[in-house]
């Protein structure tokens, strides 16, 4: 049999099916490996963690796992890193017995999106928040990011509204903030699928232009409002990258070449800022990716 | 089969009808035969097969196997519908009725009157057309009266209004009269007189052999769901249709008590319930006494046995059982004191149906067949097996659902229930609703028992025969009041019917 | 309106007036839009389940049938392009499908309601998870369906169109359990089916209506969500919004044994859950108490209604007691 | 074992014996150390719901009450440093007053179970995400808890701590319902909870007990839970448990409806669920079909079951039959 590759991630979402062609492309470049990009039934931990035993129970070989609570799950790392090589992506455990960490730092990318708000507010402002979990460790440090770099420049991130991933109340919560706060003139969306609903109510509230928006990850709405003008700017991570270079780097790593980790065990993917001046190009890559 | 070729053509016949259920053979080769504008009177013991029996008339269960034939026109079996639409009207033993509909609701249920291009129902036309049929069952509420607000009596009362409202050739009426008093069930004779003259056949199952006595042209007798014979309007006479419904002879229901009367066991002192708040009721109970109480539908009765047995609060008055204040703030308490209630409707409050009838004999005393709290079934099993021999409980055995039994047997059921503890006082409400005479012998026998063993026995009853013949005593309620009481020496059908009413 | 419908009128009125008070943007014409147009979207389905519910039967598939029809209807019209009156006939026929099989494993193979719909509320979501691959289905930006949206997210001198629609569907809804003559068969089943069936009611039809009814209603209001979010995402799209119907049918008068509710209290129970969540984002409560501060109401809300029945039932006794005395010293 | 446990328990086999084909792992002793877990940990509380669903009754908010006290418990030891004893028993406690109070707002102020566990089901976890913030629940780097450990995840010749907790209780609650006269009441509450009372069997306080013993045995799986995944992220731990629990019920016989149900069953129902979701990693199937393999084999397995027992129902009545025409053709 062929040695079993599992990439695991921490909820569905749109984001990883990037991921997940990024482990396609590697599985064309590995035919002697057999690849597996699985997602949990729901996006807890303790599903996760379960299914990991499941994992390494049917015979896999190495995992990559993008964790929904990493900070808590040490032992159960510990526990499957002492059967299987595992790393971590999209956020990390140092704590843990993971062979490697491969990904973006939250915190450089809220940074990211406080300098776009910066950039695009001289005067500064009032910004809301939106996100789907707000206790969830890239919610906390992307907003944590943010708030570091709009510090003393005028800009005030008020509060942030969760909506535990309901996109109806995703899109009520920036209708009641447009109704409730009429002092907001910024708004963020922290996670992909935010900064389209907050598109979406402005436009119907005819406040597009009006209020600036920071948004976050590579949604098609979010990259078109980018192009229109109508969003400031979106920090977008690089998850293709993720699946391809991960499978790669574990491959690698059960054939004995421990090259590619790191003295710190950090492998940092950076995350870019797309702006008008560069939507064109990155759209493109993108759909050369997911259509190939 | 049948021999007169002058006789009209037979409207129904049902031929050969078998029916088996799991572990009971219901129907055994019945065949009977329906002439139009005749009143058939089938009558028989409990679990004899007379409800089954409709029930396969009706459409509601198909027979084993036999044939309906209606009209010379021969079924399997039948649909409700199609049992309806041959002109089959139902008034089925249990009580069939939504009490979250209003009364013209009910009686018009699955032939709602409409109107409008919609075909919407036409709530005014329907209560319109339902007045006179309350009338003529002299019922004394209205039709949009909500149907939650209505005694069983008023209930039942409403049923035979909605089968009157079909347009029938055939009414069955299964036991309609068991809650009813004297004075509505003299109406129902004048219904089924009415109905007779129009030429409507009449199916009337009871257990007040006086009332059939009264009203039948032929009488059939089912026993152990076979036909045991028939009677003509001639031969008709309560000795013959007991002989033949238990095979031999029966004795006088009354028999004097064996000791004289002792103490005092339970006594209300001005008992005020929230029906009739400003009614109190006093009476007493006497050891070796059987204290019948009698009233028209709605007296209060009921809610005065609930009200001493801790099921609904008293608004005022004193309870004492042997001189001492009786705690009837539940049923526990009042059970643990020796007051037992064998409540009216056994169906909802009587018995846990889908519970074994073992279960059911030791669901008030599980301590006493447990040890440590944990249940003896051996115990359990004893003591069931001891009710079913001591009250000729028939059943194939006592670890079957209650459910399965026919009326009269699971009031022998409840029966067990308190016979199997220490009672101290008993009050009956209703006790022999829908049970055939050989059951109520033997329950008239136990309560005589109880009564001379000093046991405190309070019986109430719609059923006249059953309260003159069986009381010592009889107290009669109108509207939560004593209205009086009579002495065995002044028992008259007239004298308890005055007191009732009321001497206007 | 029955007295129980009013006294969560009440209730309403009350939350809001405090609401009002605290923050007067509460009766901005722009709120209100908003607020309707969920009340809207969630009166529609909260309708379907009373009549469910009115059966004494329960609908727990509706959540998944909202991501399911969801996702078949952006994908029809966004994907595949079909012209999009075609698209809602396909989309209410699936539903009408499920709802159809609902009401027969019910009646036919004789299962508890309460299983066969948790096994769709499974089913159906596997389905559409499993249909996408897990990725969100949406539609190409800025691509419009004029129609539709007029349709469905339009509004007509401010009143959102999905609003209008719930006000039509509720009024037809209305006739239909309160007026027709199937209404009062509803009613009759769900009381004691047995009883129904002795009185010549078809009662599996009866059933088996009331689960197509719910499931249509859904898939319109799967339809209306889908135009709403303009994107489906599979895993967590209707997620709980089967406990929304329920809470809002219980709010409103529904008993879950069946036999009792009514169409206007559904329709009050489903814009008391509204107002309630709009209520958190416009106080600014943090949106973590969201759950809490919803369960606290509809609690009180409930209990409140009950102590209010009761004492008044009490308060009816006693004026009865009185007339009864004034009666007897007249006659005595 | 009754008869309808006994058809699940086959159902359980074949299944499982269907996997092993596919994936021999199935059966190494890690992957059903593994299982025995989950099912350890999901029996715990699906034991409880068991009591609750005699009654008639329901609890929704097992789901929320594994997050608010799961977060409570740890807090309290890895927080605040409670000993671990009392940190228990304080969890317990806790579970024990939601409890009471679940059955004395069901029971005193006669509201429905659905409505006052839904409430519950809002309000717990809305007090889990507001007294956290939102933040997980968890122990700082390298705490270890030996005995509690111990207790909860340790493992005895390989079999999991849970698992036998699960049994422990499942024996305890096996004589309490089928043996004991409390169980008998319950029972006849469930069936009938009028004709129980006529008898004298304190029927508020058996039902107010069923829901106490559901809490208490959430609160003890809610422990292990927190142990299990040694942090507590409220607003997803434990979503959906209240359905696993009840379908692990429904599909251990019990009826919705109430009065009918065994402790086996529901401990074959909450193997069952688990196996399910084994079997979905195990061959490899897309997790996004894991809900819908779940519901579709609830649905088989219930229909089969039913079927089954028609059966052989049918069976037996005809072989009646048969004896009674033999009685007859004797006497003749
Ligand atoms: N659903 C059922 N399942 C099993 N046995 C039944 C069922 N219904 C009736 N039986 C049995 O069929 C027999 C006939 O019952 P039926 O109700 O017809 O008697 P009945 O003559 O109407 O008696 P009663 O005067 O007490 O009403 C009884 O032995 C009864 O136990
Ligand atoms: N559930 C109820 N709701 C409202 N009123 C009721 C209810 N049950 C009974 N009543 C009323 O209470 C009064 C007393 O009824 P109760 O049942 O005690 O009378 P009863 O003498 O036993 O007569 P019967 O049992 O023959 O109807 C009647 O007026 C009746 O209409
Ligand atoms: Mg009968
Ligand atoms: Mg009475």
């Amino acid at each position: 049999d062929k040695p079993q590759l599992a990439f695991v991630v921490n909820a569905a979402s749109d984001f990883w099916k990037l991921a997940e062609a990024g482990v396609k492309k590697a599985q064309e470049e590995l035919p002697g490996y057999d690849l597996q990009f699985r997602y949990p039934v729901q996006g807890t931990a303790a599903l996760q963690n379960s299914l990991m035993d499941d994992l390494v129970a049917a015979g896999t070989d190495a995992i990559m796992i993008s964790s929904a609570d990493p900070k808590n799950s040490i032992d159960a790392f510990n526990k499957i890193a002492a059967q299987v090589p595992l790393f971590t992506t999209d956020s990390d455990a140092p704590a843990s017995n993971r062979i490697a960490y491969l990904g973006s730092s939250n915190t450089a990318a809220g940074v990211q999106a406080g300098e776009i708000a910066v950039k695009a507010l001289p005067d500064g402002a009032k910004c809301m928040g939106f996100v789907g979990f707000l206790g969830a460790d890239n919610a906390v440090e992307r907003i944590a990011g943010f708030r570091q770099a709009v510090e003393g420049k005028g800009i005030e991130l008020v509060d942030v509204r969760g909506d535990d991933v309901d996109f109806g109340r995703a899109r009520s919560n920036v209708d009641d903030v447009l109704a409730a706060n009429p002092d907001i003139n910024c708004m963020v969306g922290f996670y992909s699928y935010n900064p389209p609903k907050i598109y979406e109510a402005l436009q119907a509230a005819g406040k597009l232009g009006q209020i600036t928006v920071i948004a976050f990850d590579e949604d098609p709405i979010t990259l078109g409002a980018v192009r229109e003008g109508s969003f400031a700017g979106t920090v977008v991570q690089d998850p293709y990258q993720w699946g391809y270079q991960g499978m790669h780097l574990m491959a690698k790593y059960l054939e004995g070449d421990k090259s590619g980790v790191p003295a710190d065990g950090l492998i940092i993917v950076p995350t870019k800022v797309i702006d008008k001046d560069n939507v064109d190009a990155f759209e493109a890559e993108l759909k050369a990716r997911i259509g190939g | 089969m049948t021999s007169a070729q002058d006789l009209p053509a037979p409207l129904l016949v049902l031929d050969s009808i078998c029916k088996t259920y799991p572990g009971v053979v219901a129907l055994r080769d019945v065949t009977i035969t329906v002439m139009p504008g005749e009143v058939l009177a089938l009558i028989g013991e409990n679990g004899a097969g007379k409800s089954t029996l409709m029930k396969i008339l009706g459409g509601v269960i198909a027979p084993s196997s036999g044939r309906i034939i209606i009209d010379g026109l021969a079924h399997d079996r039948l649909s409700v519908a199609q049992s309806q639409g041959a002109g089959i009207a139902f008034v089925h033993q249990e009580l069939n009725v939504f009490d979250n509909l209003d009364v013209a609701a009910n009686i018009f249920l699955g032939r709602e009157l409409r109107s409008g291009p919609f075909g919407l129902v036409d709530v005014r036309a329907m209560r319109a057309a339902a007045q006179p049929l309350l009338d003529r069952v002299g019922a004394r509420f209205g039709p949009a009266t909500s149907v939650a607000e209505l005694s069983l009596a008023e209930r039942q009362l409403l049923e035979i209004a909605k089968a009157l409202s079909l347009d029938a050739r055939v009414v069955i009426m299964d036991e309609p009269s068991s809650s009813l008093t004297l004075k509505e069930t003299q109406v129902l004779m004048k219904v089924i007189a009415d109905l007779k003259a129009q030429g409507i056949a009449v199916i009337y199952i009871s257990h007040r052999l006086g009332e059939v006595e009264h009203c039948a042209d032929r009488v059939v007798v089912l026993r152990d769901g076979q036909v045991a014979g028939g009677l003509t309007r001639a031969e008709i006479s309560h000795d013959a249709m007991i002989r033949l419904m238990i095979g031999r002879d029966l004795k006088a229901l009354y028999t004097p008590p064996a000791r004289p009367l002792g103490p005092v066991i339970l006594e209300l002192e001005g008992v005020r319930n929230s029906t009739n708040p400003n009614a109190a009721a006093s009476l007493s109970v006497r050891a070796g006494e059987i204290v019948g109480v009698a009233g028209l539908v709605g007296a209060g009765r009921t809610e005065l046995a609930e009200a001493v047995f801790g099921i609904t609060r008293l608004r005022g008055g004193s309870v004492k059982l042997d001189g001492a204040p009786l705690d009837i703030s539940s049923p526990r308490s009042t059970i643990a004191a020796g007051v037992y209630l064998v409540p009216e409707d056994r169906k909802r409050t009587g018995l846990v149906l889908e519970s074994a009838i073992c279960e059911n004999i030791s669901m008030a005393d599980l301590g006493s067949v447990s040890s440590r709290g944990l249940v003896s079934e051996a115990r359990l099993h004893a003591r069931a097996e001891a009710q079913r021999t001591r009250l000729g409980i028939k059943t194939a055995d006592v670890d079957r659902k209650a459910a399965e039994l026919s009326g009269g047997n699971q009031q022998k059921v409840v029966l067990g229930k308190w016979l199997s503890m220490r009672p101290r006082m008993i009050i009956f409400d209703e006790p022999t609703r829908g049970i055939d005479v050989g059951a109520k012998a033997e329950i008239y026998r136990l309560m005589r028992e109880l009564a001379d063993a000093g046991v405190g026995v309070m019986m109430i009853s719609s059923d006249m025969e059953e309260v003159i013949g069986v009381s010592d005593r009889i107290v009669v309620l109108r509207e939560g009041e004593v209205a009086g009481a009579l002495d065995r020496a002044d028992f008259s059908e007239h004298n308890v019917l005055k007191l009732a009413v009321g001497a206007h | 309106m029955q007295k129980k419908d009013l006294g969560l009128a009440v209730l309403i009125i009350v939350v809001g007036f405090v609401v009002y008070l605290r923050n007067p943007l509460f009766l901005s014409p722009i709120n209100l839009a908003n607020t309707a147009n969920l009340i809207g979207l969630f009166g529609l389905f909260a309708i379907g389940q009373g009549f469910v519910i009115m059966t004494g039967g329960i609908d727990l598939s509706v959540g998944s049938m909202i991501a399911l029809l969801g996702v078949l209807f952006v994908e029809l019209i966004g994907k595949y392009g079909v012209p999009w009156p075609l698209a809602m006939l396909i989309v209410i026929a699936a539903g009408t499908v499920m709802g159809l099989a609902h009401g027969l494993l019910i009646t036919k193979l004789k299962m508890q309601p309460f299983v066969v719909t948790l096994c769709g509320l499974l089913i159906y979501r596997g389905v559409a998870r499993g249909y996408t691959g897990e990725a969100t289905a949406g539609f190409p930006f800025g691509a419009t369906f004029p129609e539709v949206e007029w349709l469905t997210i339009g509004r007509s001198f401010g009143v959102p169109h999905s609003f209008i629609a719930m006000l039509l569907v509720g009024v037809i809804c209305w006739v239909i359990l309160h007026r027709s003559v199937f209404g009062r068969h509803l009613y009759a089943v769900g009381k004691n089916e047995d009883a129904a069936r002795y009185s010549g009611i078809r009662t599996d039809a009866v059933v088996i209506a009331a689960y197509v009814i719910c499931a249509v209603l859904t898939s319109i209001a799967a339809i209306y969500f889908a135009m709403f979010t303009r994107s489906v995402q599979p895993s967590s799209h209707g997620n709980f919004y089967e406990l929304y119907a329920i809470a809002a049918a219980v709010l409103g008068g529904f008993s879950l044994r069946g036999g009792e509710g009514s169409i206007v209290g559904v329709m009050l129970g489903a814009l008391l859950l509204q107002e309630l969540q709009n209520l958190v984002n416009l106080l600014g409560i943090p949106s973590s108490l969201n759950f809490a501060v919803m369960g606290a109401v509809i609690l009180a809300g409930v209990l409140a209604d009950q102590q209010f029945t009761r004492y008044r039932e009490r308060q009816r006794a006693r004026a009865m007691e009185l007339r009864g005395q004034d009666g007897r010293s007249a006659a005595g």
